[in-house]
């Protein structure tokens, strides 16, 4: 039984980019709708949460169509950079943070509308440009929300394989992630080489969460 | 005063069962008091000239800056403010001293006081590693204090600064104020419901009631005015008099002259030769036909009744003039009637030295506004 | 229970044996992987048409399936495909190597039948190490489909009976792979312990290996053992 | 091209069956998390967001394993409701309520957490015993958070289906729910069904959604 | 006073450069004042009684119930107290009237004010239907005050109440919390940083200094001890006397029997033959040698000089004995020289009638302390 380790660090990869770069998306775009009196906000917060609904493949199915060569977009960016964006990490990253959209955007706008505009307020007076004080000010109270967004993205990226599965094509090295692996030995009903992996992956992330989370214990402040 | 020099107001607000519509023109030097009952729209005002009022209408202009008008702003972060608030809005996830210096660090480098001066001044220099979930109330307030006179404000917005605060704790703080009043020459607008203070410390009073004002300008004005009594409380009638400090004398007793003569107080701390502002309430005024003798009250003035004011209750309100000198007193009818007290008749006022309370005594004129 | 890609397939099937015997036939489709472990767990599935012949064997090994049950009801043919007119040609691994065709999609070998067929045929062309980094891989013969008619893969090797199915339209371009290039897909049935005794699963078993449902197989783009 | 809205309904019941009951366990749960000083919250929280990092099927694989009729859980629930939790509705739900728990608890533990607990402690003094304080101020007051929470839950039982296929069996009126039918159309390459079904699914969770967000705005309160 | 009533206290509770040690008893019946600087530990106190300190140690019965002891508490839900804080903690997603019924709908069915009685008292009737968010800070502290007293409680907690409110709603308030102690009998701890207040309604006052009691008892006990002088500043030096109300005269005036002899004050607002509390602060005490004619003040009391105490500065606290009566006068040093003041000296004590302000009378005696 051999048990190959590079889907998991490429999962690792997939997951942490598709983190970093969800976040500083939906950082500024959920305090806007958090605090945006538009009338379109509803229908703007009900579309967001919309990716969840569609079955995974399905999703996949569809970002396939869209970002496919014969597209506009894949086409785009096929003459933009020579490369295709399906069956490629490139691919990969956006599919997954489209997917995980909703994980970002939820528990961050909930928390800039609890937290309130008292302390930012205050900020302003103080000399506190809106960045300046949405960085020093409004992310670090609604920390709690950050954490948790971060997490469900990490933790769903590393765990959902669909949309990866029909966008990556599932190239070893490129875009064959662990889960694709796992779910693979299942398939083929090699259930040992399946336990080990998925022992793997968990013991994996639960170390990962359990640092996060020490270390945000650690870092906690009473907000009241 | 130049047209252009002060803040300039007109500002409109509605909000259910609510109408703010303020008119005022604020010196450009000293403090105003914003003074009023609960409810009245004291923050509200501070929060409009802040920028922090979005909903809030007209005009608003500073030493010739237009901060608001139309639909123009300049956003609250560009204004130059140090704003108090009445919940302290300590950054629940920085240290105190973090907090200090948020404004510090965002400010144009220019000299000033340091963090280390403002917390000896505010006694939180033991609290600067805490955050502020486990501070209490008064030292709570104290850090935000700190906050914005750290931010090298051109204008202070302060709310209810000392309302948490015990009265050694007050008298600490009330000096400091005071310098930046004259020294760093900061405007500041100061909402307070302490008449002490607000008699202390400012220039200029603004008397609001349901949104508008009611009545507003120099502090010995206002303070005289009748119509201000209702605000202030029967005990807290009087007048302002000006008085040059001529000498200290060993018994610890400062000479102070003034345009119906000479008046001694407890040490006032200041050089000889500078003016101070004194506080003498109507109802420390007693009134006597002969110049007493053997008595222990110091300060007996030759005066003359200019008017008699009847009051609610038994008290009259006795206005007495000694050569350029103003006072009041307040006391019963019954004495009244009974020392036979009519306009034009020549007494004595008599004023017993420590009823002038240190706190009492402001420092400078209300010059600026005059 | 029913591989998918046997279930357009299966559904006419019982549909024309209901109408024939007025029993009720109900189909759960879903890989060949995931229902051995439903099965093997307990689900009370009667009869098992298997995308291959292995699972069944490993079934009847095991003791889940009535031994002696099985038999290959269908074959499975090969089709290179691609969704744009004039990519593959009667020359298929000439087309292959042109440059048009970024990515060749091809079911997962270790997942699929169809995917060792596909790298047997790629290898008798001579083509497998060439290209190797042109694969990319669907997770079964539906997925391999969407990849190739998306457009996001160039060519695929799929299933003729996606293709061949009653009512699609012929589409694109497609070259279908002699028999000879890779070892027969042997679609196996099996009747399972819970279909036991069940007159119905019995007599839809023996409907399977009748004529008239060798023709519907057949229109569905099937060979036959 | 019929297409069949059986496997619709089947999927709201269970999105709405599933995020009642997971919202009644996690509240209580997060409200603990959130406040515990166990040196185990750590830990608990690490392992409270494990079900998402393994992939649907894998983790329908090991539920499959657990509650069939074979593995103990499973044969106590046969030997006590004489039904099988494999194949059925009430194995649907327990396996959805587990995949979808990080979920559930991530975004009320956050608010819990942020909501601080100075109004609690005025409850307190008047006289509210810690069920009472708990349903009429701290559950009231991290509402953003049960809102989030309920959405994700929802959203997501809606549209994920490697648990249930795993675990339901992909069962016509029992086990077979929208997304499974929408899977199963794009795998046998009938898209023109799939389309219809997913612009149904897409059309009606936004509604849903839509609605639930304009509700929401108009009970907005603001927490400074 | 039996041994088991009243409320009894051994807390300690140790914070990094904190620690609070108080031992105290406190009577069943009347108002208590907490009284200290900034972060002496006076919220945290209430808040052990209360319940809400986890980590408080030691002992708490209150009416011969242990709500703590050892390991052992009762839950703060059911210790039937009213808590006031010092932020007002009204419930965000509640309107004002929900807000007021919180405790009310919890509180057993006895009798007691309605929302509607206590919502006139404080002046937010027309608040009802707002949230909280809307109110300005001393709307909100009167609907944090209104809750406690709709809670039906058995002890009240009260941390700076009415700190951000004007003179004249003070005024309105003041009286009610005195009929709850008085008449609804419900004990009270009251935190306050206004000597005048505390002076008013206090019937026991505990001084904090650092964590730690440092002088705690009967009110007229603690305002005339020299070491709580600096707590309350020199202005606030003063005797409080009792005094029983003789008549209610025509020009508005109250004659009042003291052990001195008569006293005329404005209106006191009791019935003849009530005793009421008078506060003299000893600032508004003159002392003549000779009985003063012709002025205009009618409180003329024939003493002895008991005592003379040095302060700081100029001034000098005389103390004055007159019958049963004792008084304090406050006078500079140079005027007592001049008079030539000794212990046994007999003289008289000036006292204008004005000065002694309504809001220094309280009702009834400290009864319930003594
Ligand atoms: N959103 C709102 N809707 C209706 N009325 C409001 C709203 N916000 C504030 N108000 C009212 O505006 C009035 C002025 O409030 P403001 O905070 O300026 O009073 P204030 O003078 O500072 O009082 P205080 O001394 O109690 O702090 C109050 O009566 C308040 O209830
Ligand atoms: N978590 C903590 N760590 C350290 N010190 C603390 C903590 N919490 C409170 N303190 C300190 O305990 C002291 C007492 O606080 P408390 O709130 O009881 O003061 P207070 O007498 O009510 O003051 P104020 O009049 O300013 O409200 C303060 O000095 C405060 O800084
Ligand atoms: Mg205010
Ligand atoms: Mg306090």
């Amino acid at each position: 039984m051999t048990v190959d380790l590079g889907p998991l660090w490429l999962t690792v990869k997939l997951a942490a980019v598709t983190t970093v770069l969800l976040m500083l998306f939906a950082m500024p775009f959920s305090w806007w709708l958090a605090h945006t009196r538009s009338r379109w906000k509803p229908a703007i917060e009900a579309v967001t949460a919309l990716p969840l609904v569609l079955p995974p493949t399905v999703l996949g199915f569809y970002l396939l169509i869209l970002m496919s060569p014969n597209s506009t977009l894949g086409g785009a960016w096929v003459s933009m950079t020579g490369d295709t964006l399906t069956f490629s990490f490139t691919g990969l990253v956006i599919a997954s943070m489209i997917y995980s959209l909703p994980f970002a955007v939820q528990p961050l706008q909930a928390a800039f509308e609890q937290a309130g505009l008292r302390a930012v307020e205050a900020a302003r007076t103080l000399g506190a440009g809106p960045i300046d004080r949405f960085w020093s000010v409004a992310l670090p109270m609604a920390r709690r929300g950050l954490l948790t967004a971060a997490i469900l993205t990490f933790a769903h990226t590393i765990g959902e394989f669909g949309v990866v599965l029909m966008v990556g094509g599932n190239i070893p090295g490129e875009t064959k992630v662990i889960s694709i692996a796992i779910y693979e030995h299942v398939e083929t009903i090699r259930y040992a080489e399946a336990h080990v992996l998925s022992a793997i992956l968990m013991v994996f992330s639960f170390m990962v969460l359990l640092v996060v989370y020490v270390s945000n214990r650690q870092g906690q402040v009473s907000l009241r | 005063m130049n047209g252009s020099e002060g803040l300039f107001l007109t500002i409109r607000l509605a909000r259910p069962g609510f109408n703010l519509s303020v008119l005022a023109r604020l010196p450009p030097l000293g403090l105003t008091a914003v003074f009023g009952r609960s409810g009245a729209g004291k923050s509200t005002v501070l929060r409009a000239i802040a920028g922090l009022e979005t909903e809030a209408q007209g005009e608003i202009r500073f030493n010739g800056t237009v901060w608001q008008a139309g639909q123009g702003r300049m956003p609250a972060h560009k204004r130059r403010i140090g704003y108090v608030f009445q919940d302290a809005r300590l950054f629940p996830h920085m240290s105190v001293r973090r907090n200090l210096e948020y404004g510090l660090d965002r400010a144009p480098r220019q000299p000033g006081p340091t963090v280390e001066d403002v917390a000896a001044l505010l006694g939180i220099g033991h609290l600067l590693d805490r955050r502020p979930a486990t501070l209490s109330g008064g030292e709570a307030q104290r850090v935000a204090m700190g906050r914005a006179f750290l931010s090298r404000p051109q204008l202070l917005l302060m709310d209810e600064p000392l309302a948490a605060l015990d009265q050694p704790r007050k008298a600490e703080i009330l000096p400091y104020i005071e310098k930046l009043r004259d020294v760093a020459e900061i405007p500041i607008l100061y909402v307070s419901h302490s008449v002490a203070e607000v008699a202390r410390l400012a220039n200029h009073i603004v008397l609001m009631e349901e949104g508008s004002v009611v009545l507003a300008g120099p502090a010995h004005t206002v303070m005289a005015d009748p119509t201000a009594a209702p605000f202030f409380g029967v005990r807290e009638a009087g007048v302002l008099i000006e008085a040059t400090i001529v000498a200290h004398h060993a018994d610890g007793l400062t000479e102070l002259a003034t345009r119906g003569g000479p008046l001694y107080l407890p040490h006032a701390g200041r050089a000889p030769g500078s003016v101070i502002r004194v506080r003498v309430l109507a109802q420390d005024v007693m009134i006597a036909l002969r110049k007493p003798e053997g008595i222990s009250a110091l300060n007996v003035f030759p005066v003359t009744v200019t008017r008699i004011r009847d009051g609610d209750g038994p008290g009259v309100l006795v206005s007495l003039a000694s050569g350029g000198l103003d006072l009041m007193a307040r006391i019963t009818k019954r004495s009244a009637n009974a020392l036979g007290l009519r306009p034009g008749l020549s007494c004595h006022a008599v004023l017993k030295t420590v009823a002038v309370d240190p706190s009492d005594i402001g420092a400078g004129a209300d010059g600026p506004t005059g | 229970a029913v591989a998918a890609n046997f279930a357009g397939a299966a559904e006419a099937l019982a549909r024309d044996y209901e109408a024939l015997s007025g029993h009720d036939i109900v189909l759960t489709t879903g890989a060949t992987g995931k229902l051995y472990a439903q099965v093997a767990q307990g689900a009370p599935f009667a009869i098992f048409l298997s995308a291959d012949a292995k699972t069944p064997e490993r079934l009847e090994a095991e003791g889940l399936a009535i031994a002696d049950s099985r038999f290959t009801y269908a074959v499975g043919r090969l089709t290179i495909w691609s969704a744009a007119v004039g990519v593959i040609g009667a020359d298929a691994a000439a087309s292959l190597r042109d440059g048009g065709v970024r990515f060749i999609a091809i079911a997962n070998p270790d997942l699929a039948p169809y995917g060792v067929a596909a790298r047997e045929a790629l290898q008798a062309l001579g083509l497998w190490d060439e290209v190797q980094p042109r694969i990319v891989l669907g997770q079964n013969i539906g997925q391999v489909f969407s990849l190739a008619d998306t457009g996001a893969a160039q060519a695929a090797f799929i299933a003729t009976s996606a293709l061949d199915a009653p009512g699609s339209a012929p589409r694109g371009s497609r070259f279908d792979v002699p028999q000879s290039l890779f070892s027969p897909i042997l679609q196996d049935a099996v009747l399972l312990n819970a279909g036991k005794d069940n007159e119905a699963a019995e007599g839809f078993l023996d409907y399977l290996r009748s004529d008239a449902a060798k023709t519907t197989i057949r229109t569905f783009g099937y060979g036959l053992p």
